[in-house]
């Protein structure tokens, strides 16, 4: 074998010198200003509209389904939909079905409902853990959300949180089970997530329900959105920045899309970089 | 550059740097971190079945049930025991040789989430995306709407809007085809099922354009959380 | 047919079906009884009934008569003539053939499904003697593992050539696994990585090392979100039920052809569902759109 | 018997009252129940996977075993958040305590805000998640350049796709050209969801077929080995 030429080390060049040129494109953007202009997916607008079109006193259940891991792409949207929510007087009874997510929930809770709002808790809105079961608690929940949720996040019995303790004129309880609420909000990293939320509820108990997911998941959720079974999509940073653009609160997403444009313009110039490379070279 | 002076997020800052000195090379420092942050979660973990499950939905019914029963009323809630017995039997596979009581509540499970996802399956993906399919080929409004648009981009994403009917059904008809597994894929049986290929590939495309802007966003944020957060330096 | 309980599960069930497809001839009659009262069946979801009924009697059916001997045809899938070629290639250059089986626990039928095809490839490298090597990301997957290989090697006639250490646990943890595997293929740079079964974000920190290193790479996993890394890296990639038929294909099981066949019936009928509907819908007729309506 | 049959008829009895409760409002009470069940069982099976961490572990620690000064970390971890998690709360509703236990103004006890727990939680898990997902960031850039090979037609037809919606879903793509937004969410609602669909309709039968050969007790490889 002859002696490599310098194109051919190139292509095979350390993967650390890759790692060091991404790190310097994503990291330029955060100390250089750079204005974009933002433009809004049908996707992203089905999502405000829905949210858009509540009425004060309307109550929503809110499913945080995710973990860390995707902390980055999913907080901006639970910061502006809980924002939004709040905006809107909707109600909220909130749930996990990740055992990682109610410390993310509870700081979106506090920062936007309380802090922002002066919302109360227990009356405006409702935070009520973590469970287990996936699938089971999703069909369990359109039956009673009293048997599957005794207790809240903080141990108090559901009968002495009044936004769940108060009963209709025939004894049954008023918000109890999907029938008693508008929509489904559900922020999701993948299972137990939208997907299940689709399948196992939006007919079963004939509710809408949007979803804000990860980037990773969007593409599949598409057919859910056109076959209307989603009634709004937001996937990823780039679906959290439209959003935070139509409910006008620049937050994260909105900052991060110059980075995320350079970033992802690294990644195109690499793929077409290394099969410049690998096509001069396979060519000698 | 404004350091910060809390103590937590130095905490946070340096475990960040651990983790990502992976890049460089495996050493003792990332391993140090990544069985931390093992046991780390797997202690959160435990603790949340503990007073998000355990406690609400099975200790507590079971108290309020035996309190019941020392005056003499037998309650629903006893029920939960039997849950208790069949999960405590999982744990027989810890011991080798002796798991064959855990198949009791495996077979529970697995069973409960069987029913569950055939019926998920046949409405949510089955039945409503069929369903979804059966579109005319042709699209009136969006024949009219190419008729009103204007300006030679609109022009082009109208234009191909009044395709996109008939690109959908070839486009569902070729893949689907292409997963039928019993005819040779020769002659036109062949070129349909290369057609489901392309199909495939650009919608491997999408999803991998979407993974990249998955991805860049979570290095975004740790970047953000050290030059901002940890060194205090001016960020946008 | 013996009568086991397997037998005669099959049969009670073939029985039922032919009972629930008889009995949905009632759901009018049904429906008009129960009009005022508080239901007893939801007559409105019958349509997913009839689905259901029509495709367990397919697949029953298929299944029922692959165990009695019946031959079905199924096409040769494509990726498993790239594993053969690239476990010769390995032997050629008496190299090792390493074999991912994926990263989840046994409760995924994917996992179960990539033991089918280690089998295979088990045998192949057992005929001759090419080392293999399978590292396990999931404790309980290790004693599958060595059960598939040392079978093989006892059915291809050489059991001494199995070695307990060809199976390799490496970590539960996603990413310490990886850099294990990652490793082994730095260090002992096999001619063939196989990644077969279940994959999340690692798809492509594997696909990329073992394309540096210079392997014929094949891949499948019916995790679809991780395929696009594939296809970029790997010479063959077996895409979603592609994965499944292939295994199918290799057993010798009339479950599985069975079960392969009748969700190809299906999809006949599915395909021919959606060409009438279409038919229906472009001349502006919507009764079977309707019909499919959920409630 | 008890290691075989019972286990199946379990399955198929729980899996086809699943299925009749669909059709059948009448089941809804008792198949509450079982949903009561099978979601405390779920929750023991985690923490069974816990025990299974700490049974590894402690062995490799007894055994000094290779790396099993890690294991002692991992140990140490897991340990302190039981103990702020699980332990404290635990001896506080068995002796009925109410008063709170502060150190450095925060709650020893519990896993809600303002307590030790949920300060490790925000300052060693999520930043350490947070990172090992980040890592795929510079992974994906090292794929894209040194093993995404456009060798074909089907490449070349994906890498397009991907460099589309790479830059339409980002600002930047529509100072390129103005109708790149556009023309990226119409791949994406267009070609991509055919495909898609397509394999949602097969996977879904698959789905379905492995489903019932479970509740007709014709698959029992999940039930293992005699």
């Amino acid at each position: 074998m002859s002696e490599p030429t310098k194109l051919q080390k190139l292509e095979k060049i350390d993967r650390r010198w890759v790692f060091l040129v991404m790190l310097v494109a994503v990291s330029i953007p955060l100390f250089v200003s750079v204005d974009l202009p933002l433009k809004v997916t049908p996707a992203a607008q089905s999502f405000y509209d829905s949210i858009e079109a509540l009425q004060p006193g309307d109550i929503v259940y809110y499913a945080a389904d995710y973990d860390p891991g995707s902390k980055p792409e999913l907080d901006p949207m639970l910061m502006a939909t809980l924002d939004h929510l709040c905006r809107k007087d909707v109600k909220i009874v909130s749930a996990c079905l990740w055992p990682a997510a109610p410390p993310l929930l509870e700081a979106g809770l506090n920062t936007v409902a309380v802090e922002k709002y002066g919302k109360e808790y227990g009356v405006d809105f409702v935070h009520l853990g973590f469970k287990e079961g996936k699938e089971n608690v999703m069909v369990q929940l359109g039956k009673s959300f009293r048997d599957v949720f005794p207790q809240d996040y903080y141990g108090t019995k559901v009968e002495d949180i009044p936004l769940l303790a108060q009963k209709k004129a025939n004894g049954e309880w008023m918000v109890d089970k999907f029938d008693d609420v508008k929509m489904i909000v559900n922020i999701s990293a993948g299972y137990p997530g939208t997907k299940e939320w689709v399948q196992q509820v939006r007919s079963r108990y004939n509710i809408p329900i949007i979803s804000g997911c990860t980037a990773v998941s969007a593409p599949e959720y598409y057919t859910y959105l056109r076959s209307d079974q989603l009634s709004g999509l937001l996937g990823g940073l780039s679906g959290a920045a439209e959003y935070e653009d139509l409910v006008n609160l620049p937050g994260f997403g909105i900052q991060g899309m110059a980075a995320q444009s350079l970033g992802h313009v690294a990644i195109i110039l690499m793929i077409l970089v290394g099969n410049i490379l690998y096509f001069i070279n396979s060519r000698k | 550059m404004n350091l910060s002076g809390d103590i937590w997020v130095w905490v946070a800052a340096i475990l960040t740097l651990a983790i990502m000195s992976y890049l460089y090379k495996d050493n003792p420092i990332y391993k140090f971190a990544e069985y931390l942050f093992v046991g780390v979660a797997s202690g959160y973990y435990l603790s949340i079945y503990y007073a998000n499950v355990m406690v609400p939905n099975l200790f507590t019914p079971v108290g309020d049930g035996v309190k019941a029963l020392g005056g003499g009323v037998w309650t629903w809630d006893l029920w939960r025991l039997v849950a208790l017995v069949l999960g405590l039997m999982l744990f027989s596979r810890l011991i080798p040789k002796f798991g064959w009581p855990s198949r009791w509540p495996m077979g529970l499970l697995v069973g409960a989430y069987s029913g569950l996802a055939i019926m998920g399956f046949a409405q949510g993906d089955l039945l409503a995306q069929l369903q979804d399919s059966l579109i005319p080929i042709i699209d009136k409004s969006a024949l009219s709407a190419f008729g009103d648009a204007s300006g030679m981009t609109n022009k082009f994403l109208a234009f191909l809007n009044v395709l996109s009917h008939p690109i959908l059904i070839i486009g569902l008809l070729s893949t689907l085809y292409y997963f039928f597994f019993s005819q040779e894929h020769t002659g036109v049986s062949g070129k349909v099922a290369k057609v489901g290929i392309w199909f495939l590939m650009i919608s491997f495309g999408a999803s991998y354009g979407f993974t990249v802007m998955a991805r860049v966003t979570l290095a975004l944020d740790r970047l953000r959380f050290l030059f901002g957060d940890w060194l205090g330096l001016n960020i946008l | 047919m013996p009568k086991t309980l397997h037998n005669r599960l099959r049969a009670f069930w073939l029985r039922a079906l032919a009972l629930a497809l008889g009995g949905s001839l009632w759901l009018p009659v049904l429906a008009w009884a129960q009009e005022d009262s508080q239901p007893f069946f939801l007559v409105e979801r019958h349509n997913i009934l009839v689905i259901l009924v029509v495709f367990g009697a397919l697949f029953l059916f298929c299944i029922s008569q692959a165990s009695k001997g019946k031959r079905y045809f199924i096409r040769k899938i494509a990726g498993l003539e790239a594993v053969e070629e690239a476990v010769g290639r390995s032997t050629e250059m008496g190299k090792a053939v390493l074999y991912v089986p994926g990263i989840d626990d046994v409760n995924n039928i994917q996992t179960i499904y990539s033991m089918i095809i280690l089998s295979h490839v088990a045998k192949m490298v057992a005929r001759y003697e090419t080392p293999l090597i399978v590292p396990i990301c999931r404790p309980f997957v290790v004693p599958l593992a060595e059960e598939t290989v040392k079978q093989s090697y006892l059915d291809a006639g050489s059991p001494d050539a199995y070695n307990v250490n060809d199976i390799r646990y490496l970590s539960e943890e996603q990413f310490a696994f990886t850099a294990g595997v990652d490793g082994i293929m730095l260090r002992e740079k096999p001619a063939a990585n196989l990644y077969l079964g279940s994959f999340f974000a690692e798809s492509l920190i594997l696909a990329e090392t073992g394309f540096q290193t210079g392997a014929i790479q094949i891949a499948g996993t019916a995790n679809v979100h991780q395929l696009p890394f594939f296809v970029v890296a790997c010479d063959y990639t077996l895409m979603g039920e592609e994965f499944f038929a292939a295994s199918a294909y290799l057993s010798d099981e009339p479950k599985l052809i069975g079960t392969l066949k009748g969700t190809d019936y299906m999809k006949v009928v599915l395909i021919a569902v959606l060409l009438v509907g279409i038919a229906l819908e472009t001349m502006g007729y919507s009764g079977l759109t309707n019909w499919m309506e959920q409630r | 018997m008890l290691k075989r049959e019972v286990p199946l008829l379990i399955t198929i009895l729980v899996g086809w009252f699943m299925v009749i409760e669909y059709f059948f409002p009448g089941a809804e009470k008792w198949s509450s129940e079982l949903q009561n069940w099978a979601i405390i069982m779920t929750a023991l099976a985690s923490v069974l996977g816990v025990a299974n961490v700490a049974r590894i572990n402690m062995l490799k620690i007894s055994r000094k075993q290779k790396d099993w000064g890690y294991s002692v970390v991992l140990m140490a971890g897991m340990i302190l958040m039981v103990v702020l998690g699980t332990l404290f709360p635990m001896i506080k509703s068995i002796f009925g305590i109410e008063s709170s236990w502060t150190l450095a103004g925060m709650e020893l006890s519990g896993v809600t805000s303002g307590t030790w727990f949920t300060q490790f939680y925000d300052s060693m898990f999520v930043p350490m998640q947070g990172t090992m997902f980040a890592l795929l960031a510079f992974y994906i850039a090292s794929a894209a350049f040194r093993s995404f090979r456009i060798r074909s037609v089907d490449a070349t037809l994906l890498a397009v796709a991907a460099i589309i919606v790479m830059i339409g879903r980002v600002p930047i793509g529509d100072v390129m050209w103005s109708g790149m937004s556009g023309l990226s969410d119409w791949i994406m609602n267009v070609p991509n969801l055919a495909a898609k669909r397509a394999i949602l309709i097969g996977a879904a039968l698959g789905a379905i077929s492995t489903g019932l050969k479970v509740i007709m007790g014709i698959e029992r490889n999940f039930l293992g080995g005699d």
